[in-house]
């Protein structure tokens, strides 16, 4: 695949800003300024990042739990994100969803969930949607190893293949849901395998290759859109941090640490940025440049976000219904 | 005025909000060339096929899941779900994110969806097949109750629930579905939130809603003949509740009964009980009584069954030792 | 496979039977003396017969709401069948569970089911606790081709491959789940091919084949009851009847008389008759005393049945909690 | 006495049965070495290891059906669902199957099954891991509803529940978790069907379990200081109910208040607020009041939080206009 430039470098610049945005938020949860529940990203940012890459802005995606990678790489707003964390009025979400419910319905962002896999059966229906109207978007389905043994996986894949619709279902395998490692969760080894139950394609990727997520999603999004009906993505990736922020004294029940110092050397940014230099794509001054732009993005989404008052206590009651 | 079934008037408001809106589309279970839907036969798959009448397989969380992807991207559909108990199945995505979404995401997108579902049982048809749940979503703030009693009222209703921006559940009992009653040619809507005064009487005020309400009708009626008023009230909608139409009506008569099918236990007629012990306790003048079905799952024997589910005689013993006491 | 004459004969005399005792049920209900649902499995005989065959007085089974066959495969008592449907006292249930909820604990009888799939996971967790308690029992788990895309299947199957517990799914294709058609519901062709999603063995057999069901059951059987996990067997069938009794004007909105006849024509009993007599296992006098007998055994089940008195009405207040 | 921690007490609860009957297991998504049983740490775990502190996929309908399937051929689960707003997923086992099997059956088994699952969220866990949905399981005849709020009744009353022949749900409040309180070392158990009287007062009663027990306790030892006399009451099981401690406590003082975290429409203050102006109508001086969440999805914001959850303050308002009326 020859790819300008441009794209890659927009590929490492979303990538990075997944890992400064969510080294942001881990500290300010440990310093308590990010209250609620935080499921962090750090070392998956490939997955979202090669595979909104393929998508355009009027494309879907649904998200999971551990949402702010698929957000950014969709094109979200790092400080009405930001705003949202901090549970304040200008947030995403008005300060009424906090990271797990994090939306942008003009992106295309159909929303983080807090329901394990709930965002497969909403994907399938935007893609029946889609092809109701007769458009020629498509949808893009996060979910994890653990997610694939919910009911609803079954349900929504059944579906999508049955009417043809236009989702690319992407399991994010980072061999663990919660504590349990996937070879005690899922009676299969790659769950990519499964499509056969449905009759659909799929394949499998490295999740830690930006590259190799995006030509996947190339692909499969073409396949979609020409409305050859969905399939089944298995990214193989690791996540760093524990699953929430806040299990720290436990991770080592379910993990070791070489384990998880392993996958840290397989850094999919450090990976990324040494194919960037070794061909030349852009110089170490030039990445220099990007971190610093990132930084200084990050560093207003901050202040737009501290700047930004809480809502009004009765702000609570609003919102609940549509009212003409 | 013409009268029609109850099930052929939920036809004809699928039909006119069909014709009239293109996004409006059904699925579920048996919907299309079965015409599960309202008992109705094909009828509404003839004119509108299998795209908007559209058959699902046996799938009820993703039937109400894909509705939702719709509904936020463009479409208005209605999702059937044959019988309630089966709500059961579909609850993550109607509790937690058909009745949320529009809150948690701040309030920037809208969820016009419907999901209809029958209720009650045929007769004899045992616990898994007789259920109402209606009081669990009266308890799921973002979700709006429909639950009519006549043909007018379920065409009506139906018609401004799909017209809605909001999710709204739909319940139609089974036993209703062959009733009849007027409904007029011209097009009309109900708005939700208003009770219906099917009779009045200043002696009790019985509330009611869905079949209830005809065995309630019933029993004021005889009892009309020997001298006691009965004041019946027709909720519709149980959110938005016509709180006032409640209130006002017990001032008039003093006494409250509730009758509904759901066993009585943690069932609607617990909140309107409520209710009117916050707001109407000064026009009491006796306590507020419940009827509902006893605290069994529904049995199966028509012995058994006649015994658990309130009828026109219990309902009127019941008036009447309330309005004697 | 070489099978003793006496256990043909059983063979035969299972499926007829419940061909009998539906029979018979059908004309109690279009007289209205049966009050509630009914669910007929004429026509998919052979699937009960040959499975429940292959099990052991403590094996389990769970059914479903066309489960009539399965209770009398494995050894229910028909007038107790009969009495619960007439929703009498001495019933299986004492009148409070009809046709869709008859069970029998001491046969192993799980219960049949007003929700598709539902007996899915219950089945699994007999299996589980068969394992638990170090005993060599299997379940039979019956379920139709429209329940296969339940979630429940794709949780249970799951689970049940990774505990590698003593269950047989049997689903009995018959390829219609009440109006919808299969290959409307069903992303895939041959549903048995969904084991592959779990990693676990399954097979397909022609489910009006007494012979070819009860050999597949057997090999399946005793692999569970060696300890090497769940199979999905799919044994291809046809119901005769509307999806219940009372369907009569819509039969033809979904499927044609030809359709219909045509199955009609591959009737398991009649087929199995043959056999029998080709095989010289039992002569057409034999045959003739078989149907005698079990006319009288149903007459009897019918007169215990009507002579068995009405539950009192206060009776619906009992059994909803053991108290000791 | 010594003191533990809610939790610890859950974990000695399940401890001690588990070693007195081999037939009680548990399992659940991340029961075991992750420990997520009541925040234990891997403590169960390694005592009786994988097989009895099962982890399970995340696969909520199985889980209970699973466990069902166990109960009535032999063992004595005990089902673990990580958060209440996952129970929509269980809908249809726990409601159709786990409730009525035994009834359906003619009362044939024996259904020896625990549903133990958390509730009301950490804070600011926003709308789909904050809910309180206990009122739904009283509508459901067939379960017994368990929700303790303190460490010894926690201990105590999941004891009796391992031991009973039929399904109990059993709720616990996550921010009860790490709270501590006074445990014998001997064993104990706790009856079902029995409210504990927190503390006497002449006038005002105010019912309350889990959590809101301890707010209740906090606003009533403020409002003393000003000679306000509170009762209050822990209902401790929901089903069975202890009306007569209910009605009791109500003829005493006349007034009567009642608390929860669940949202207020359609929640169990409901069912109470109905049984007393049934039954206790005539020993009321005054409305009956139901203070529970506002009828909104929990809001993440600590602000939004903070104004839609019940607090002391808001209690002792609560209880101050009523007595003042
Ligand atoms: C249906 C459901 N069950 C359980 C939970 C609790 N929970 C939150 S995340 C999680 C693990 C999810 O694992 P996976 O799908 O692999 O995603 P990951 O966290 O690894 O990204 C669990 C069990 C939930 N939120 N939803
Ligand atoms: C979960 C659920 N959804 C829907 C129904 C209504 N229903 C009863 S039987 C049936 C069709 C079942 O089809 P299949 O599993 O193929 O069994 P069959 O009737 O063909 O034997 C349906 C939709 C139900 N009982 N349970
Ligand atoms: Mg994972
Ligand atoms: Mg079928």
């Amino acid at each position: 695949m020859q790819l300008n430039n441009e794209f890659m470098i927009q590929l490492y610049r979303t990538m990075l800003m997944i890992r400064r945005f969510e080294e942001k938020a881990l500290d300010l949860k440990a310093r308590q300024i990010i209250p609620g529940l935080l499921h962090l990203y750090i070392g998956e940012e490939a997955v979202a990042t090669g595979m909104c890459a393929a998508l355009r802005r009027d494309d879907y995606i649904s998200s999971t739990h551990r949402g702010h990678g698929h957000c950014i790489a969709k094109g979200g707003d790092i400080s009405l994100m930001m705003a949202e964390l901090l549970g304040r009025e200008k947030g995403y979400c008005r300060g009424k969803g906090g990271s797990m419910h994090i939306a942008d319905i003009d992106l295309g962002i159909l929303g983080a969930n807090g329901v394990v896999a709930a965002g497969m059966p909403i994907s399938g229906g935007a893609a029946l949607s889609i092809k109701m109207r007769g458009k020629d978007q498509v949808v893009a389905c996060f979910f994890g190893d653990g997610g694939s043994n919910q009911g609803a996986f079954h349900e929504s894949l059944n579906m999508a293949a049955l009417w043809k619709l236009p989702v690319i279902y992407v399991c994010e395998n980072n061999q663990y849901a919660i504590s349990v490692a996937q070879s005690r969760s899922c009676s299969i080894r790659d769950i990519y395998l499964r499509k056969d139950a449905y009759e659909i394609e799929g394949c499998m990727v490295d999740g830690n290759d930006v590259l190799a997520v995006y030509q996947a999603a190339k692909e499969t999004v073409d396949r979609a859109r020409r409305g050859e009906g969905p399939t089944l993505i298995e990214c193989k990736t690791y996540r760093w941090r524990g699953h929430y922020e806040g299990e720290a004294d436990r991770t080592y029940t379910y993990r070791t640490k070489q384990e998880i110092e392993e996958w840290i050397d397989r850094c999919p940014i450090k990976r990324f940025q040494k194919v960037l230099l070794d061909q030349g794509v852009v110089s170490q001054v030039g990445l220099n440049q990007i971190e610093q732009e990132i930084q200084s993005d990050l560093q207003k989404a901050m202040e737009f976000a501290q700047n930004c008052p809480f809502p009004e206590p009765q702000d609570a009651l609003k919102d609940l219904y549509y009212e003409e | 005025m013409r009268e029609i079934s109850f099930s052929t008037a939920l036809v004809e408001a699928l039909k006119e909000e069909m014709r009239r809106d293109e996004r409006v589309f059904v699925l579920g279970e048996d919907v299309g060339r079965f015409g599960m839907i309202y008992v109705a036969k094909p009828e509404l798959w003839k004119e509108f096929g299998d795209d908007r009448v559209r058959d699902t397989p046996i799938s009820e969380n993703a039937i109400i899941g894909f509705a939702l992807g719709a509904a936020i991207t463009g479409m208005r559909p209605v999702a059937d779900i044959m019988f309630c108990d089966l709500l059961t199945l579909a609850m993550e995505q109607i509790v937690n994110q058909v009745a949320k979404v529009r809150y948690m995401f701040g309030g920037k997108i809208k969820v016009p969806l419907v999901i209809c579902t029958s209720l009650g049982g045929l007769r004899f048809a045992a616990a898994q097949h007789s259920q109402h749940l209606e009081a669990w979503f009266s308890h799921v703030p973002g979700l709006k109750v429909v639950i009519p009693s006549t043909p007018y009222d379920a065409k009506g209703l139906l018609k401004t629930a799909i017209r809605d921006d909001n999710p709204v559940i739909f319940f139609e009992h089974q036993q209703l579905m062959p009733t009849t009653g007027p409904v007029p040619e011209e097009e009309y809507l109900i708005p939700f939130g208003k009770a219906d005064i099917k009779r009045e009487g200043k002696d009790i005020t019985v509330i009611s809603y869905s079949l209830m309400v005809h065995k309630v009708l019933k029993a004021a009626n005889e009892l009309a003949q020997q001298g006691i008023e009965t004041e019946v009230i027709d909720l519709r909608t149980l959110n938005p509740l016509d709180k006032e139409a409640i209130l006002k009506s017990v001032e008039k008569t003093g006494r409250l009964l509730i009758v509904h099918q759901a066993c009585t236990t943690g069932g609607f007629g617990a909140e309107i009980a409520a209710i009117v012990a916050e707001n109407g306790f000064d026009l009491l003048t006796a306590p507020i009584h419940r009827l509902g079905a006893l605290d069994v799952p529904v049995p199966y024997s028509p012995v058994l069954e006649n015994f658990v589910i309130p009828n026109e005689q219990k309902i009127a013993e019941r008036i009447l030792s309330i309005v004697s006491q």
